[in-house]
C-alpha cells in the first residue's frame, strides 16, 4: 500500500458544547483529487482547518508522508507545502490582488534595495499576479493592482483560489472553492485542480456540487456527523447513492 | 489600629491635593509625612487626577471620613463646590484645614493655613511696575495662564500681578476681561514647560516687542523661556512668577526669572498636621494663619520689599 | 504522575470556567466578590453599612454615566463627550435655576432637554456625517467643555442658591439602618429599566443588532439611522439624569467637574464586560464594573494605601478584570 | 399582456469607476419563478439590491403592479411586501436564531405588557421560528435560541432563506440562496421556492447552479455586462446554449 | 433653470472630488493649505519663516508620538499609553544621566529601550491576553503613570543638569535664513523612514493586513502576534524618541508633561486620514494632522481668539476635517 502523502487518524475538535469533529480520519494518497462532501456542519471544514494549522485539534494525529507532524498555526502547515483555500477565503480586502497573492511570502528586489533596505519588488509581484490570474481564466479581473474589497465576490474567490494553485508543493486544499463562482470560472476552477493533480499534487476538494465532486475526484470521503462515514469509488458509486451515504439514509457498501 | 495606614499613634491626618503631578503639591505631602513622624500621627494623602478635580476630593473626604481620620488637611480644587463635603467632615467631628487655598466662604474650614495667592501676584506686579518705572520702559505684557477654567489660584495670581503693576482689571475674578493696550494677550499653559515654551512662542508671534512676561508658575517660567532664548529675546524680557521651588529659585539666581513670590508648601503642611495632633489630643482648633509670601528676586525694587536669591534657596521647597 | 495530576487540575478549573460561565454577568460579580473579600479582610472598617454605603454613593455618578455609556458602546461606538455633556448640563440646570429663580422641576427638565441635544447632536453627526463615533465625541467633546466654561464663567454655583429639588439626588434614605442617597437609588433603578428595554424591547434588540453588523441589520430592514440617533439621544437624556446626580453629591455645580469621568466610565463598560466592538454585553455588568473600581480606590484607601499605588492598582485591575471575564466567556459553544 | 409584479427599466448603478448597472431592465410576471444568471460581476447583486432598496440606483425605474416605486430603504421594499436574502445573508450573528428571523418585525406580547411596556413574545416568536426551520428541513439546528455565530455558513443561510420565504408576500428575491448549502439542504430550499410560488407568490433566483436553475426557473434571465442580454425560456433552450449566451459565446436567439 | 445650474455646480464639485482623490494624503494637505491661506489672510506674522518654523517646534512633540500611534491604529490598535510611555522615558533618560553621571549617549539609549519595553508590555497584553488594546493601553496608563511619579519623585530634572546630548534634539539649525530645530528634523526624518518602511516592505504589508482583517493574515500565514509584537515595541521606541525631542523642547524633564498627548496624538492620526478600524492610511496624513492641528492653535492665537474658543475651534476642526477627507475618499472606484 503507497503511504498517503496527509493522513489524519481520529481527529477531536470540540467547540464549547459542539463536538464538530469526533475522531475523524483521513488520507490522502499521493496524486490523486480527493473530494469530501458531506451536509452542512458534518465538520468538513474542521477537519480541513486541522490540517492545515488554522485550528488544533484536541485529540488525534496527522501524518505528512507518514511521519507524524503538529501544526501549530498556519504557517506550519504552509512551510511543509500544504496550501489552503479557505471557506472564508482569508484575503485582505484593503490590499490589491497582486499583494494578496504574495501575502506572506512577499519577493524582495534584487541588490541592496533589497537585502538592506528590504524593498518589496512591487513589479515583479505584479507581473507573475497577472501570469496566474490570466492562467485561471479570470478575464473580468483587469488589474492586479486593484484593491480586493472591490471585487466581487467570486473574484475574490477566484484570487483565492489561484493563491493556492500557484504556490502549493505538496498538497492543496480547497474549501468550496466554487461555491460563489459562475459556470465559466467554475469550469477554469475545476480545470485548475486538474492541473494541479497533472503536476502531480493530491487535491483535497469540499464541494456540495455533486457534479463537480464526481467529474474530477479520485475518490470521495464521505462526512457526517463530525467522522469519516466512507470512502467511495466515483466510478463505482453512484451520486444518489453517494448522497444518500452522506445523509444517512444508507449504509456504505462494505469495503 | 489596622492596615498600613492607620497604625502610627492612631490618629490619622488625610491630606488632600489638587494633583499629585505638581511638585508644589508633592512638597506638602513631604512636609505633611515630616511632621507625622515627629507628631506621633500618620499622614495619608490624596489627589485629584487634575487641576479641577473636585470629585476625587470628594470621594477622599468620604474615605477619610470613613477611615476615622480625626482631621483633613485640603487644598480645595474647586473652593466652592467642596464646601458641603467639608461641612459633613466637621459634622462627623473631623477637623479640616483648609491649605494653600481659601475655602468660599473662608469660614466653611475650622482653619486656613494659606499663602495669599493675589499677594503673590500683586508683590511680582509692584516689583516689575517699579523695575519698568525705574528703567523708563513701556511695558508690553505677555501672561502665561493656567488653563481655560479661570480656576481661583489662576485668576487670583493673574489678576493680582495686573492690579499690582498698575492695570485696571475690570472684573477681578475674571482673566482676559481687561482692555489695558500694554497686555499683549493671555494665553495657557497647563502649569507644565511644554504649555509655557508653545504659549510664549505664539505670543512673540503676536507681537515681537513683548518684554514682560506673567507665569502661573515656575515650570510654565521655564518653558516661557527656553521660547524667549530661541527667538533670542531672552535678555530683553522680564519672566515673573510664583511658587518659591528650589529649581524656580535657582532660575532666579540665574537670572531666568526676574522675581517670583515664595510660597511655603512644607509649612503649611507641617503646621497642618501638627493642628491636628494638637486638635486630637486635647480638641482645642486652631487660628488662621497666614504661612506667608516673600518675593525672591537679586534685582530688588524700591517700594517692595524682597529677599535675594540665596535667601530663597535656603526657603526654597523642593 | 504529574502529568496526571495536571490533568486533573485542568479540567477542575475548565468545570469552574463553565460553571461560571452560566450566567452572562458573572465575570464582572466574580471580580467584585472577591475584591470585597479582600478588602473585608483587609480593614474591618471596610464592611461596614455605612461605608457599603458609601461607595454606593461614590459609583452613583459614574455609574450612571456609564449607563448611557453602555448603550452607546452596544452599537459599536463610544462616547468621549459623556462628562462634557454632564457638566455642561449640570452647569444649565443649576445656573438657570439660581439667576432666574426658574423652579426646580423645569429647571430639571430644562437640563434634560439640553443634555438630551447635545445627544442627539453626535447621533446626528454619527449617522448624517457617517463619522466613527470616536471622533465626533471626541470633536464635541471639545465643543461642550467650551460651552461649559463660557455658560458658566467659570464659576461654581453653590446648593445654598438653587431649589431643593435639584439637590435632592444627595438626600439620603434610610433602609434598615443604612443611609442610602436618591442618587444611588436613582441609579439602581434606571440599571433595572435599561436592563428590561434592553432585554426586552425591539428597540433593546435593535440596538444589539445595530452593534453587531450596522449594514446586515440595514438590510434587514431595522431603520438603523433611527436606532442610532434614539441611542445617543438616550444616552444624553441618562448624562442629563447624572449631572443631577452629580449636583446632589456636591451639593453644587461646578464647572470644572467630570473632565476624567469620560474614561472613567468606559472603563466601568469594559470591566463589566461589554465588547467595545459592539452587539455584546449588559448594562448590569457596568453596574458592577464601576462598583468593582469604586470598591477597589476605597478599599485600597482604607488599607492606608497611596494615590500613587492606587492608580496603579486601578492599571492593574483594568486587564486583570478584563482577562478574567474574557477567560470566563470562552466557554461559549 | 400581464403586468409585470415587478419591473425595472434602464437601471444604471456606477460605484466611482465601475459600472455595475448599464441599463439593466427586468420584468417578473406573477406566479412564476425568473432565474437570474450570469458572470461573476454581470451585476446580478446589484440588479437584486437595487430592486430590494438595498441601493439607490444612479438612473432608472422601477415599476410595482406597473406603479413607479422609489425605494430608498430596505424598509420601503419590504413594506410593498419585497423580501431579500442577499449573498452577504445579513444576519446579526450575536443574536440567536429566532431574533434574527423576527428581526424588525417584533412580536409583542399581548395585553399591558404588550402595549404599555412593550415586552417581546419571546416564547410566541421562537415556537414560530423553530416551525419555520422544520418547515426547510434543517435538521442540523437543534434549537432557535442558539446565537447564529456558532452555526455553520449552511446553517446560516438556511436562517437566511426561511426569514425571506417566511414573510414575503409580494415577491421574494434569493441571491445565490444554495451556494453555502449541502445536498439535502440546497435540496430544501429548492423544494421551498416552488412552494412559495405555488403560494402564489413570484420569486426571483439568482444561482450559478444550472442544473438547479433548469430544474425550477419559469423563465431565464441572463445578465451580461450590467445589461439584461436575453430572456429565454429553460424549456426551450438548453443548458450549455444559455452557458453560451451568458459569456457571450453565442447571440441569444432572436425573441 | 435653477435645477441645471445645481446640476453642473454638483458635476464640479464632483470634478473638484476627483481630482482630489487621485492623491491618498490630499484630504489633509487640502485642510492643511485651506487653513494656512486663511490664518494667513488673518494675520500678516502667520506667514513668516520665523513662524512656520515655530510650528514645526510645537508639532513636534506631538507629532513624533503620533508617528508611533498610527502604526498601531493601523492595526486597528489605539494607544492611549503614549503619552505615559513618553514621560516615564524622559525622566528615566534625564534622572539617571542627572544623577549617576551616566554620559549621554547610554542614557539615550536606556531610555529607548525602556521605551521599547513599554510598547513590548502592551504587545504582549494584546497578543497574549487577546485584549483590545483600548483595555490594555487603558490600564497601562495607569501603571505607566504611577511608575513615572514613583521614579521621579515628582521632581523635574532640570536641563543645565544633563548631558548635552539628551538636549540636542533643541538646538537649531539654520536653514536657508529659517530656524530648524534638530527635533523637528528628527519628526521628518522618521516620517520619510516609516513611510518608506510601511510602503515598501514586506512588514509594512502585513501591518496592514493584520489591520485589515486578522483572522484571514494568519490564515494567509502571516505570523500576526510577531506583527502586533513588533508594532507596539516599535511605537515604544519611537514614544522614546519624542521623549528625547520633549527634552530637548522645555530644556528639562518635567513629570507633568504629556498627559493630554494620547488624545492628542489620536487626534492628528484621525484628522490625518487613518481609519480607527485600522488596515487603511498613512504616516504622512498623521503629519499633516498634526500640523493642522498645530497651525489651527497658532494662528487662532495670533488672531487673538481666547482659548476658550480655541478649545471649541479644536473640536470642529476634527468634525470638518475627517468629514472633508471622508467625502474626498467616498470617490474610491
Ligand atoms: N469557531 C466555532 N465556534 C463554535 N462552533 C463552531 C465553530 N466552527 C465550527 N463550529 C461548529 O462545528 C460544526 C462543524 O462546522 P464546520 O464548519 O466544520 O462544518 P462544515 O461541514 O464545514 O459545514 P458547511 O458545509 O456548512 O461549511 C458546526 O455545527 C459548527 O456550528
Ligand atoms: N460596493 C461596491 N463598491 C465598488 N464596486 C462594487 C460594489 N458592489 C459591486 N461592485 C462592482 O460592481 C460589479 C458588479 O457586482 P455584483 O456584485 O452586482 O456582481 P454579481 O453579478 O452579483 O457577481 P457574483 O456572481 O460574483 O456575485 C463588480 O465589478 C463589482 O466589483
Ligand atoms: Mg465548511
Ligand atoms: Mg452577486
Amino acid at each position: 500500500m503507497t503511504t498517503p502523502v496527509l493522513q489524519a487518524r481520529g481527529l477531536v475538535k470540540r467547540y464549547g458544547k459542539v463536538t464538530a469533529l469526533a475522531g475523524s480520519d483521513l488520507e490522502l494518497l499521493p496524486g490523486e483529487i480527493l473530494a469530501v462532501i458531506g451536509d452542512n456542519g458534518a465538520g468538513k471544514s474542521s477537519l480541513i482547518k486541522a490540517l492545515s494549522g488554522a485550528v488544533i485539534p484536541d485529540e488525534g494525529e496527522i501524518f505528512l508522508d507518514g511521519d507524524p507532524v503538529t501544526f501549530s498555526t498556519p504557517i506550519d502547515a504552509r512551510r511543509a507545502g500544504i496550501e489552503t483555500v479557505h471557506q472564508s477565503l482569508a484575503v485582505s480586502p484593503s490590499l490589491d490582488i497582486a499583494a494578496n497573492l504574495f501575502l506572506g511570502r512577499e519577493r524582495r528586489r534584487r541588490g541592496v534595495l533589497g537585502s538592506v533596505f528590504r524593498m518589496l519588488d512591487r513589479n515583479g509581484m505584479r507581473e507573475e499576479a497577472r501570469r496566474q490570474l490570466d492562467a485561471l481564466g479570470i478575464m473580468t479581473i483587469q488589474n492586479p493592482g486593484q484593491a480586493v474589497e472591490t471585487l466581487s465576490g467570486g473574484q475574490r474567490q477566484a484570487v483565492a483560489v489561484a493563491r493556492a494553485a500557484a504556490f502549493g508543493s505538496r498538497v492543496v486544499i480547497m474549501d468550496e472553492p466554487t461555491a460563489a463562482l459562475g459556470v465559466r470560472e467554475s469550469r477554469a476552477v475545476l480545470d485548475l485542480i486538474l492541473q494541479v493533480r497533472d503536476r502531480g499534487l493530491p487535491v483535497i476538494l469540499i464541494s456540495h456540487n455533486m457534479p463537480h465532486v464526481f467529474e474530477v475526484a479520485d475518490r470521495i470521503h464521505i462526512q457526517r456527523l463530525g467522522r469519516r462515514k466512507a470512502v467511495v469509488d466515483p466510478k463505482s458509486v453512484s451520486m444518489s447513492d453517494a448522497v444518500a451515504i452522506m445523509t444517512g439514509a444508507m449504509e456504505p457498501p462494505a469495503a | 489600629g489596622n492596615g498600613g495606614g492607620s497604625s502610627g499613634g492612631g490618629t490619622l491626618v488625610g491630606l488632600v491635593t489638587k494633583t499629585d503631578t505638581n511638585p508644589f503639591f508633592v512638597k506638602m505631602k513631604e512636609g505633611a509625612q515630616q511632621a507625622a513622624s515627629s507628631s506621633g500621627v500618620t499622614v495619608q494623602s490624596f489627589a485629584g487626577k487634575q487641576d479641577g478635580d473636585n470629585q476625587s476630593q470628594v470621594d477622599a473626604i468620604e474615605n477619610l471620613i470613613a477611615s476615622g481620620a480625626k482631621g483633613i488637611l485640603i487644598t480645595p480644587s474647586d473652593s466652592k463646590a467642596i464646601v458641603p463635603s467639608v461641612d459633613k467632615a466637621r459634622a462627623a467631628g473631623l477637623l479640616v484645614i483648609a491649605l494653600d487655598t481659601q475655602l468660599e466662604p473662608a469660614s466653611a474650614a475650622d482653619a486656613t493655613f494659606a499663602t495669599d495667592n493675589y499677594k503673590a501676584g500683586l508683590l511680582i506686579g509692584q516689583w516689575a511696575k517699579s523695575k519698568f518705572a525705574k528703567e523708563n520702559k513701556q511695558a508690553k505684557i505677555a501672561l502665561l495662564d493656567l488653563n481655560p477654567n479661570q480656576v481661583s489660584v489662576d485668576v487670583q495670581r493673574d489678576q493680582g500681578f495686573l492690579e499690582g503693576f498698575g492695570v485696571d482689571v475690570k472684573d477681578k475674578n475674571r482673566i482676559g476681561d481687561e482692555a489695558d493696550p500694554r497686555i499683549v494677550g493671555h494665553d495657557v499653559t497647563d502649569g507644565a514647560p511644554e504649555g509655557g515654551r508653545t504659549a510664549m512662542e505664539n505670543l512673540l508671534q503676536k507681537d515681537p516687542g513683548i518684554n514682560l512676561v506673567y507665569t502661573i508658575n515656575e515650570p510654565a517660567a521655564a518653558g516661557a523661556y527656553e521660547a524667549l532664548k530661541a527667538a533670542g529675546k531672552e535678555k530683553d524680557v522680564v519672566i515673573v512668577s510664583v511658587d518659591g521651588g528650589c529649581p524656580g529659585v535657582q532660575n532666579v539666581k540665574a537670572g531666568v526669572i526676574g522675581a517670583t513670590s515664595q510660597q511655603y508648601p512644607l509649612k503649611m503642611a507641617q503646621l497642618g498636621v501638627e493642628a491636628v495632633a494638637k486638635f486630637a489630643k486635647d480638641g482645642s482648633k486652631p487660628q488662621n494663619t497666614d504661612t506667608g509670601v516673600t518675593l525672591v528676586t537679586d534685582q530688588p525694587a524700591d517700594g517692595v520689599e524682597s529677599k535675594d536669591s540665596a535667601w530663597g534657596l535656603q526657603n526654597c521647597w523642593g | 504522575m504529574t502529568a496526571v495530576v495536571e490533568e486533573r487540575d485542568r479540567s477542575l478549573l475548565t468545570r469552574v470556567q463553565h460553571v461560571l460561565h452560566a450566567q452572562a454577568t458573572i465575570g464582572p460579580a466574580v471580580v467584585l466578590l472577591a475584591s470585597v473579600i479582600v478588602f473585608a479582610l483587609l480593614s474591618e472598617r471596610f464592611l461596614t453599612p455605612g461605608n457599603i454605603s458609601l461607595i454606593l454613593q461614590q459609583v452613583a455618578v459614574v455609574g450612571t454615566l456609564a449607563v448611557g455609556q453602555t448603550i452607546v458602546i452596544l452599537t459599536a461606538g463610544i462616547d468621549l463627550s459623556c462628562g462634557a455633556i454632564m457638566v455642561l448640563t449640570s452647569i444649565v440646570m443649576a445656573k438657570v435655576a439660581a439667576e432666574t429663580g426658574m423652579p426646580g422641576l423645569p429647571a430639571l427638565l430644562l437640563g434634560f432637554v439640553v443634555g438630551t441635544l447635545c445627544g442627539l447632536l453626535n447621533g446626528v453627526l454619527v449617522t448624517r456625517l457617517k463619522l466613527p463615533p470616536f471622533i465626533v465625541t471626541l470633536g464635541t467633546l471639545n465643543v461642550f467643555f467650551a460651552l461649559n466654561l463660557w455658560y458658566s464663567g467659570s464659576a461654581t454655583i453653590r446648593g445654598t442658591d438653587m431649589p431643593s429639588l435639584l439637590l435632592w439626588t444627595g438626600q439620603t434614605l434610610n433602609i434598615g439602618g443604612t443611609r442610602i442617597t436618591y442618587g444611588s437609588i436613582l441609579l439602581v433603578l434606571l440599571v433595572g429599566a435599561m436592563a428590561f428595554v434592553l432585554k426586552n424591547t425591539a428597540w433593546g434588540r435593535h440596538v444589539y443588532s445595530t452593534g453587531d453588523d450596522l449594514e446586515a441589520s440595514r438590510l434587514s430592514g431595522i431603520r438603523t439611522a433611527r436606532v442610532l440617533l434614539s441611542v445617543y439621544a438616550t444616552a444624553g437624556l441618562i448624562y442629563a439624569v447624572a449631572a443631577w446626580t452629580l449636583i446632589g453629591r456636591i451639593a453644587s455645580a461646578s464647572p470644572q467637574a467630570g473632565q476624567m469621568d469620560n474614561l472613567d466610565s468606559i472603563t466601568a463598560v469594559v470591566i463589566g464586560g461589554t465588547s467595545l466592538f459592539g452587539g455584546r454585553g449588559a448594562i448590569v455588568g457596568s453596574l458592577l464594573g464601576a462598583l468593582i473600581v469604586g470598591v477597589f480606590r476605597n478599599g485600597l484607601a482604607l488599607a492606608g494605601v497611596d494615590v500613587l499605588w492606587q492608580t496603579m492598582a486601578v492599571g492593574v485591575l483594568i486587564i486583570v478584570a478584563v482577562s478574567l471575564d474574557q477567560w470566563i466567556r470562552k466557554v461559549k459553544p
